[in-house]
């Protein structure tokens, strides 16, 4: 297990010198330069020079990837940001607990209602149990966030009165950005845990803990969704990791300080240390959280833990 | 063979369908048959005969949003379980009537150690309120009366091999000590080597607890070795029926299939031997054929075959369905 | 291993309820009313020396103070770290009598020194050095003078200091590169930070030090609200008591008896370029044509519902040396085919593409200037980019139209940065180089600049703005309303375009 | 279910079927898929948005959904305007009408790109394995674990706005999790032994893809593909909310979507229209693909 994870963890290294890489050469493509950039129209030419050469815009692309890499993997310094001149590493760390917490409680609440439905919906296949919440998930997936944010806001801010608008200020901020992205998510937690559990459902084991007698709250809960929460943990963990940085939409409506609009500010103002940095942390990030599931694999399922300890892992 | 007063297992007349919103398929239709204490009931034909789902009807557990008992009933102990509530029916799966799949492979939790699996079943049933130890004990009592040491009930279903999973799945069906006992094809997936093993494990544990049984089975040598009484199924009917001499008796009046699962040498004393194939395919459970559903294979098929549903010719223990022999009732009408 | 997924279980349980309680709400004193303001960006600096960012301004200008001050409304300069000044005759040297008594919010006392200080520190920011630009040098005889030598006549010297804010010097050398990101006591103004957290929250209480007395309204609680939906529906909810609301909701809010509401124009030009240097826009009489098909009346009820004041001239009649006569362009759909019929496309060509930046009112605009220049038969693509983009496209001429718009402050000389011909900038149409008479403009901005009276200054603006409405190359649009919604608690004597001052404010 | 079981003596690998019943086996899945009522209804709803979307220059001329008449501006739907009019006056069902055209293309371009690139990609490596696959697969990584958005966002920040480079940048950002999927559905069809069979008889790395490997995962892809067409449509429309969408007076769902969010509370229908008609398109197109999900895998069906 511990080589496992190790390995893992040596996998990471050359995708972060690929995503960095990457980012870079994409944020150079992007017309302009951070100079004219920060300081708008009508600036004068020799203002705008003044400006790059201060933020060691002048030097060309790799040169500027070198010093910067150099500094990310020996100074643990992912450089200042342009506009702020805050440090990239500092300000991440400070938005981190905030998309943190966001996701976290979206995916939380997306699974609390999901997986229960999910469930109900396989077990009651084909029957109104099954159809009311499937249609309904689908339903809230293709909404967009910032929809349900909205009306979420008119409701139970404006004319309720229960919670702020604005502002990380307290657990109270967090409801709203839970709920409008969590019920989204949720609708499609519960078509993964409705399909997982139909497949299940159907197992050989399945048959031989009813014949052992077993009623059918247990067999379900205990022999099905065991069995079923594979796929459940994989795609509860895969939006874990990409919502922590793509709850754009959601950070700007309610004014949440997150990753996703920090990164979103810095392409638009060609913010080359923002965005990099941004986007590594990122990475690195959603590395950590899929090696957590894989991780959490282990746990549910035992055959998994054997390849882990064995001789690959 | 004596009539008792009261059998085990008495299923009269049992019609079973699959439906589903596209066709309907008769797996089951109208069989009979009764088992006492303590007997082997051997259940013989092709793969989609019905044996399964004749197995799977007793235990009630046929899949359920399509399969569906259309006609007759199942007595087990005196109780008629097709109208038994789901909860009565927990009671009696597990504890009174037990059941062996036909592949160890899949029939363990992948997620679950195999003791927790054992003790499941004995923690169902715990109506004597047996404490943790008592219950420990007994796991590791049963695991060791299949042959797995004691000390491998922590482990996964992976570490498994297949012989050995297969004993976990008898200990399970056993541990609560069932008066009946369903094997569906146990030995099926196995290696060759193994299936000696375990037919011969679970003759001498059946002998050992006076456990009845029913052996599902395509393996006509297993049969031998073990039932006292054979049904040779054939798309949903039981075409032939005896003690094991009666079916394996050379010189007897046989039924065309059976004669043809036996091939030109059905020896007792011969083992391990697979059914030699019979030309052409069952016919479509969808869409069974008038008459006997064997005449379309049958190569002593005369024009009545294709019309008229054989009835029974009847020779002391030794039944068969078939128009080569005269009948002397209706099959059904004979067993009721 | 079962222990460990446990552990790290409520490690991370541990981690995210600490994150979730770690914020409280700020502690409002329980007899003194919070006034709650918000911007629609984050805070990125609190160093008033690297920022012109309008979001930060609005605040910094609570907080720190210029030499003098020029009232947006009246035009007037208002003495606040200055107690006076003098010009010398020939406009090359500014004299600054410094306030005796001015604290920084530190305690410290000001002095002529932290003026220097922050003059020559903001002349090296090349954020605001612009406007410094004319400086040569700059000095203090003694304690309380400084003396501001120019290297050629600034008729907008002054103007320009409204951007200029003094602080600290000592304070400012002890945070050093820290400056602008921590908490900072480096001002003078009426109010002093008392916590900051530039993405969520800041706040600030009244100066009990402050040279004109202390602020009526104690304390101010700031939050960057960046969706103008949601910041509307926190107004309305009660977290905020003044706010800029978005248009499309006025006529409710301005009917709503609950809210006291004031539409203020902006000191701000929207307006459209015209790239002379490209065909077939190079054609005069076509840009003519294309000055006369836009129909301002309905750019002005798609883009602000019809409460913008459309723009006649390059800037707003309240700033200094605003022209009040000369070439207008109005809508006219007759005169236009005129014109085109006199270009040499009479029949109409596709034109290229009008630039914009994404999703505001710029785009709006470029969508309804692309309907009025097809009803004369001209075609055009809309090119709706980001706004980093867009700029850089601007500046390097890689457009053929640009719908867009500046605050143009106090003076038309704020103008030159986006004509002046011998800028080498960033400026949107290129006039250097080209067929118009660049040379003579040139000379009207020297001498625009040069001359201190009014009167005069007006003569060779209302010229220089008739010769470059001649062009057909900047086309003003209209100046956008600012439209002001606040409690009725609020006491609000006067809304400022551009930058409020809460200092002025009350509660009833 | 039981006809598997029942036939399990029957020729019963994907190859046979392929091989021997061609044309029964789609016939067979058309025959499912008809029985199932939801999955009926989200194909008949999506080639009605289909067909609405290619006859709408019949429906109303393309010049309909540009006109500006800023008396109607924010008019709430009426006999005239069924949908009501937008923030330029413009009548919001020519808009809607001219905008799935966009918003399908976007939807099924890029889910065809994907297909396309991510298939034939995924089947190689899953099937040549080794150096190849480890190479692709942790570059795919890299894109993988960047945030889909923002990844999508820098993408056209860098390469501009305009239907191309949108799909390009949503085609980019979808395609690992394509490669990843066919690159397993192949690793498990490699091992079946019709293939070891036809290496066996010496056939080449792409007969057997083409032929063999392909053909059996193609179950698999259609139904991602439909799914993706939905997720697709959706992620075009959150792309345009942030300010990335297509260049206007261009129509666009997405667009509409966002134009109308600033009157939300003024004029509701300029969002719930648009709203309802991406709901609607995704609806149909996951129904869809469930439904086909469902009637290519015969065991999920009862």
């Amino acid at each position: 297990m511990h080589r496992f994870i190790l390995r893992r963890l040596l996998m990471m290294i050359p995708i972060i010198i690929g995503v960095s890489l990457l980012i870079f050469i994409i944020i150079d493509l992007v017309p302009g330069d951070p100079g004219s950039n920060l300081l708008g129209p009508g600036a004068r030419q020799e203002d705008i020079d003044l400006m790059n050469e201060q933020l060691g815009y002048n030097y060309p692309l790799l040169q500027r990837y070198g010093v910067y890499m150099y500094n990310a993997v020996f100074k643990l310094d992912l450089g200042k940001s342009y506009s702020t001149k805050k440090p990239v590493f500092t300000e991440v760390v400070n938005r981190l607990p905030v998309s943190l917490t966001v996701a976290f409680n979206a995916i939380m609440f997306s699974l609390v209602f999901g997986v229960p439905l999910g469930v109900l919906s396989a077990v009651k296949q084909n029957t109104l149990f099954d159809r009311i919440p499937t249609g309904l998930a689908l339903l809230l997936a293709s909404q967009p966030a910032f929809l349900i944010g909205l009306v979420l806001m008119l409701i139970f801010s404006l004319h309720l009165g229960w919670f702020p608008v604005t502002g990380a200020a307290s657990w109270k901020s967090y409801i709203m950005p839970m709920v409008a992205l969590g019920l989204p998510h949720g609708g499609r937690q519960l078509r993964f845990t409705r399909s997982s559990m139909l497949e299940t459902i159907r197992q050989d084991y399945v048959r031989t803990a009813k014949a052992k007698g077993a009623p059918p709250r247990r067999v379900i809960w205990k022999h099905a969704m065991q069995n079923a929460l594979l796929p459940v943990i994989t795609v509860a963990g895969n939006s874990f990791g990409v919502l922590i940085g793509s709850a754009i939409a959601t950070e700007t409506l309610f004014g949440l300080p997150g990753l996703g609009t920090f990164v979103v500010m810095g392409i638009k103002q060609k913010d080359v240390p923002v965005v990099t940095g941004g986007i590594i942390i990122l990475a690195v990030i959603f590395s950590f959280v899929i090696l957590a599931v894989d991780i959490s694999y282990a746990f549910v399922d035992p055959r998994i833990r054997a390849k882990y300890s064995g001789r690959r892992g | 063979m004596s009539k008792p007063a009261v059998p085990l297992l008495r299923v009269k007349n049992l019609s079973v369908e699959y439906r589903s919103d596209l066709e309907t398929v008769k797996a089951v239709n109208g069989i009979s048959f009764f088992l006492k204490k303590s007997e082997t009931f051997g259940l013989v034909g092709e793969t989609g005969a019905g044996k399964t789902t004749t197995a799977l009807t007793c235990m009630r557990l046929l899949p359920e949003n399509t399969g569906r008992v259309t006609g007759g009933e199942i007595e087990f102990e005196g109780k008629k379980l097709l109208n038994l509530p789901e909860s009565e029916m927990q009671k009696i799966r597990g504890e009174r009537m037990a059941m062996i799949f036909q592949d160890p492979m899949t029939s363990l939790n992948p997620v679950m150690p195999v003791g927790e699996q054992i003790e499941e079943a004995l923690k169902l049933h715990n109506e004597d309120n047996k404490t943790k130890d008592r219950i420990q004990k007994r796991v590791d009592e049963v695991l060791s009366m299949v042959g797995i040491p004691a000390s491998r009930k922590c482990e996964y279903p992976h570490q498994f091999s297949g012989g050995m999973k297969q004993r976990v799945v008898i200990a399970m069906a056993l541990v609560c000590e069932p008066a009946l006992l369903i094997a569906d094809e146990p030995t099926t997936a196995l290696d060759v080597t193994i299936q000696a093993q375990i037919i011969e494990m679970i003759r001498e544990l059946r002998e050992r607890l006076g456990t009845a049984m029913i052996m599902i089975t395509h393996d006509l040598g297993i049969v031998a070795q073990t039932c006292d009484n054979v049904a040779v199924m054939y798309a949903g009917k039981i075409i032939e029926m005896g003690t094991a001499e009666d079916i394996y008796l050379l010189s007897a009046n046989h039924h065309p299939y059976t004669m043809g699962l036996f091939g030109s040498i059905p020896n007792l004393r011969t083992k391990a031997r697979r059914l030699t194939p019979i030309p052409g395919l069952m016919p479509d459970p969808t869409n069974l054929p008038e008459g006997c559903s064997f005449s379309p294979r049958c190569f002593k098929k005369t024009s009545v075959c294709d019309e008229v549903s054989p009835g029974v010719y009847r020779n002391g223990t030794h039944r068969i369905s078939c128009h080569l022999l005269k009948a002397e009732n209706h099959w059904e009408a004979e067993r009721q | 291993m079962k222990r460990f997924f446990e552990r790290a279980a409520l490690l991370s349980a541990a981690v995210v309820i600490f994150a979730m309680c770690g914020r409280g709400f700020p502690a409002a004193g329980a007899d003194v009313r919070t006034l709650n303001l918000s911007t629609l960006a984050p805070l990125t600096t609190v160093d008033p020396h690297n920022t012109t960012n309008l979001q930060d301004i609005t605040f910094l200008k609570q907080v720190f103070e210029p030499l003098v001050f020029q009232n947006e409304a009246t035009g007037d300069y208002e003495l606040r770290i200055a107690e006076g000044y003098s010009v010398a005759p020939d406009g090359l040297a500014y004299t600054f009598n410094i306030r005796k008594g001015v604290k920084f919010h530190n305690g410290r006392d000001l002095k002529a020194s932290d003026v220097v200080f922050s003059l020559k520190r903001a002349a090296e920011n090349p954020k605001v050095r612009n406007y410094l630009v004319t400086v040569a040098d700059v000095s203090a005889p003694d304690e309380y003078t400084v003396v501001v030598k120019l290297k050629q006549p600034n008729a907008a010297f002054l103007n320009n200091q409204n951007m200029v804010f003094i602080v600290n010097r000592a304070e400012v050398e002890e945070q050093g590169e820290e400056f602008g990101t921590k908490l900072t006591l480096a001002g003078t103004g009426p109010y002093f930070l008392t916590s900051l957290k530039h993405d969520v929250e800041w706040t600030c209480d009244a100066f009990p030090a402050y040279y004109r007395g202390e602020a009526p309204i104690k304390k101010l609680h700031y939050v960057p609200i960046t969706d103008a939906s949601a910041g509307l529906i926190a107004f309305e909810s009660g977290e905020l008591d003044w706010y800029i609301a978005p248009i499309a909701n006025w006529d409710a809010l301005s009917s709503n008896p609950k809210y006291k509401t004031e539409l203020v124009p902006a000191n701000h030009i929207s307006f459209i370029c015209v790239n002379y240097l490209k065909k077939p826009l190079d054609d005069d009489n076509l840009r003519k044509a294309i000055a006369y098909a836009i129909d301002k009346d309905a750019m002005n009820i798609a883009v602000f519902s019809g409460h913008a004041v459309n723009a006649d001239f390059l800037i707003g009649a309240q700033n200094t040396g605003a022209p009040t006569t000369g070439i207008v362009y109005d809508y006219d759909l007759q005169k236009a085919k005129e014109y085109l019929a006199k270009s040499a496309y009479p029949k109409g060509t596709h034109i290229g593409s009008i630039n914009c930046s994404a999703g505001g009112n710029y785009e709006k605009m470029a969508v309804v200037l692309q309907a009025n220049l097809a009803e004369i038969g001209l075609t055009c693509d809309i090119n709706r980019l980001e706004s980093a983009t867009n700029l850089e496209y601007a500046r390097t001429q890689k457009f053929d139209l640009l719908a867009t718009g500046g605050e143009v402050v106090g003076d038309f000389d704020a103008w030159r940065l986006y004509c002046d011909t011998r800028a080498v900038g960033a400026y949107y149409v290129k006039y250097e180089g080209g067929k118009f008479d660049y040379k003579k403009m040139d000379k009207l901005w020297d001498d625009g600049i040069s001359v201190a009276d009014t009167a005069k200054r007006k003569e060779i603006y209302t010229e220089l703005n008739n010769m470059i409405m001649d062009t057909a190359t900047m086309l003003p649009v209209f100046h956008r309303p600012t439209p002001f919604v606040w409690t009725t608690d609020l006491n609000i004597p006067r809304n400022y375009s551009i930058f409020p001052q809460v200092y002025e404010w009350s509660w009833k | 279910m039981m006809r598997a079981e029942l036939n399990s003596e029957a020729p019963n690998t994907a190859a046979d079927i392929l091989v021997f019943k061609k044309e029964s086996r789609w016939k067979e899945i058309w025959r499912r898929l008809k029985k199932d009522r939801v999955a009926m209804m989200g194909l008949v709803i999506i080639c009605a948005v289909i067909f609405l979307a290619l006859a709408a220059n019949l429906i109303v001329p393309y010049s309909t959904a540009l006109k500006m008449n800023m008396k109607l501006r924010l008019a709430p739907p009426s006999a005239e305007h069924w949908f009501g009019c937008d923030g330029y006056g413009r009548d919001l069902l020519a808009r809607c009408l001219h905008g799935s055209r966009v918003s399908l293309l976007v939807g099924f371009a890029t889910s065809f790109a994907t297909l396309l690139a991510g298939g034939m990609l995924g089947a190689l490596v899953g099937y040549v394995g080794g150096k190849l696959d480890d190479l692709v697969m942790r570059a795919l990584d890299i894109f993988s674990s960047i945030p889909d958005t923002l990844f999508a966002m820098a993408v056209v920040a860098a390469m501009g706005p305009g239907i191309l480079n949108i799909c390009i940048a949503i085609s980019l950002t979808n395609i690992p999790g394509f490669v990843r999927m066919v690159r397993s559905s192949v690793l498990n069809i490699a091992e079946q032994e019709y293939i070891e069979a036809s290496r066996a008889g010496g056939a080449s790395v792409m007969h057997i893809l083409s032929r063999h490997v392909l053909p059996n995962a193609v179950g698999t892809l259609i139904v991602q593909t439909t799914a993706n067409v939905a997720s697709m449509i959706l992620t075009a429309a959150t792309l345009s909310f942030l300010g990335l969408g297509i260049n206007p007076p261009q129509p666009e769902w997405g667009a509409l979507v966002s134009e109308g969010k600033e009157f939300l509370r003024t004029a509701p229908h300029l969002i719930l229209i648009p709203g309802f008609m991406i709901c609607a398109a995704s609806f149909a197109m996951s129904v869809l693909g469930d439904g086909l999900r469902d009637a290519l895998d015969p065991r999920l069906r009862t």
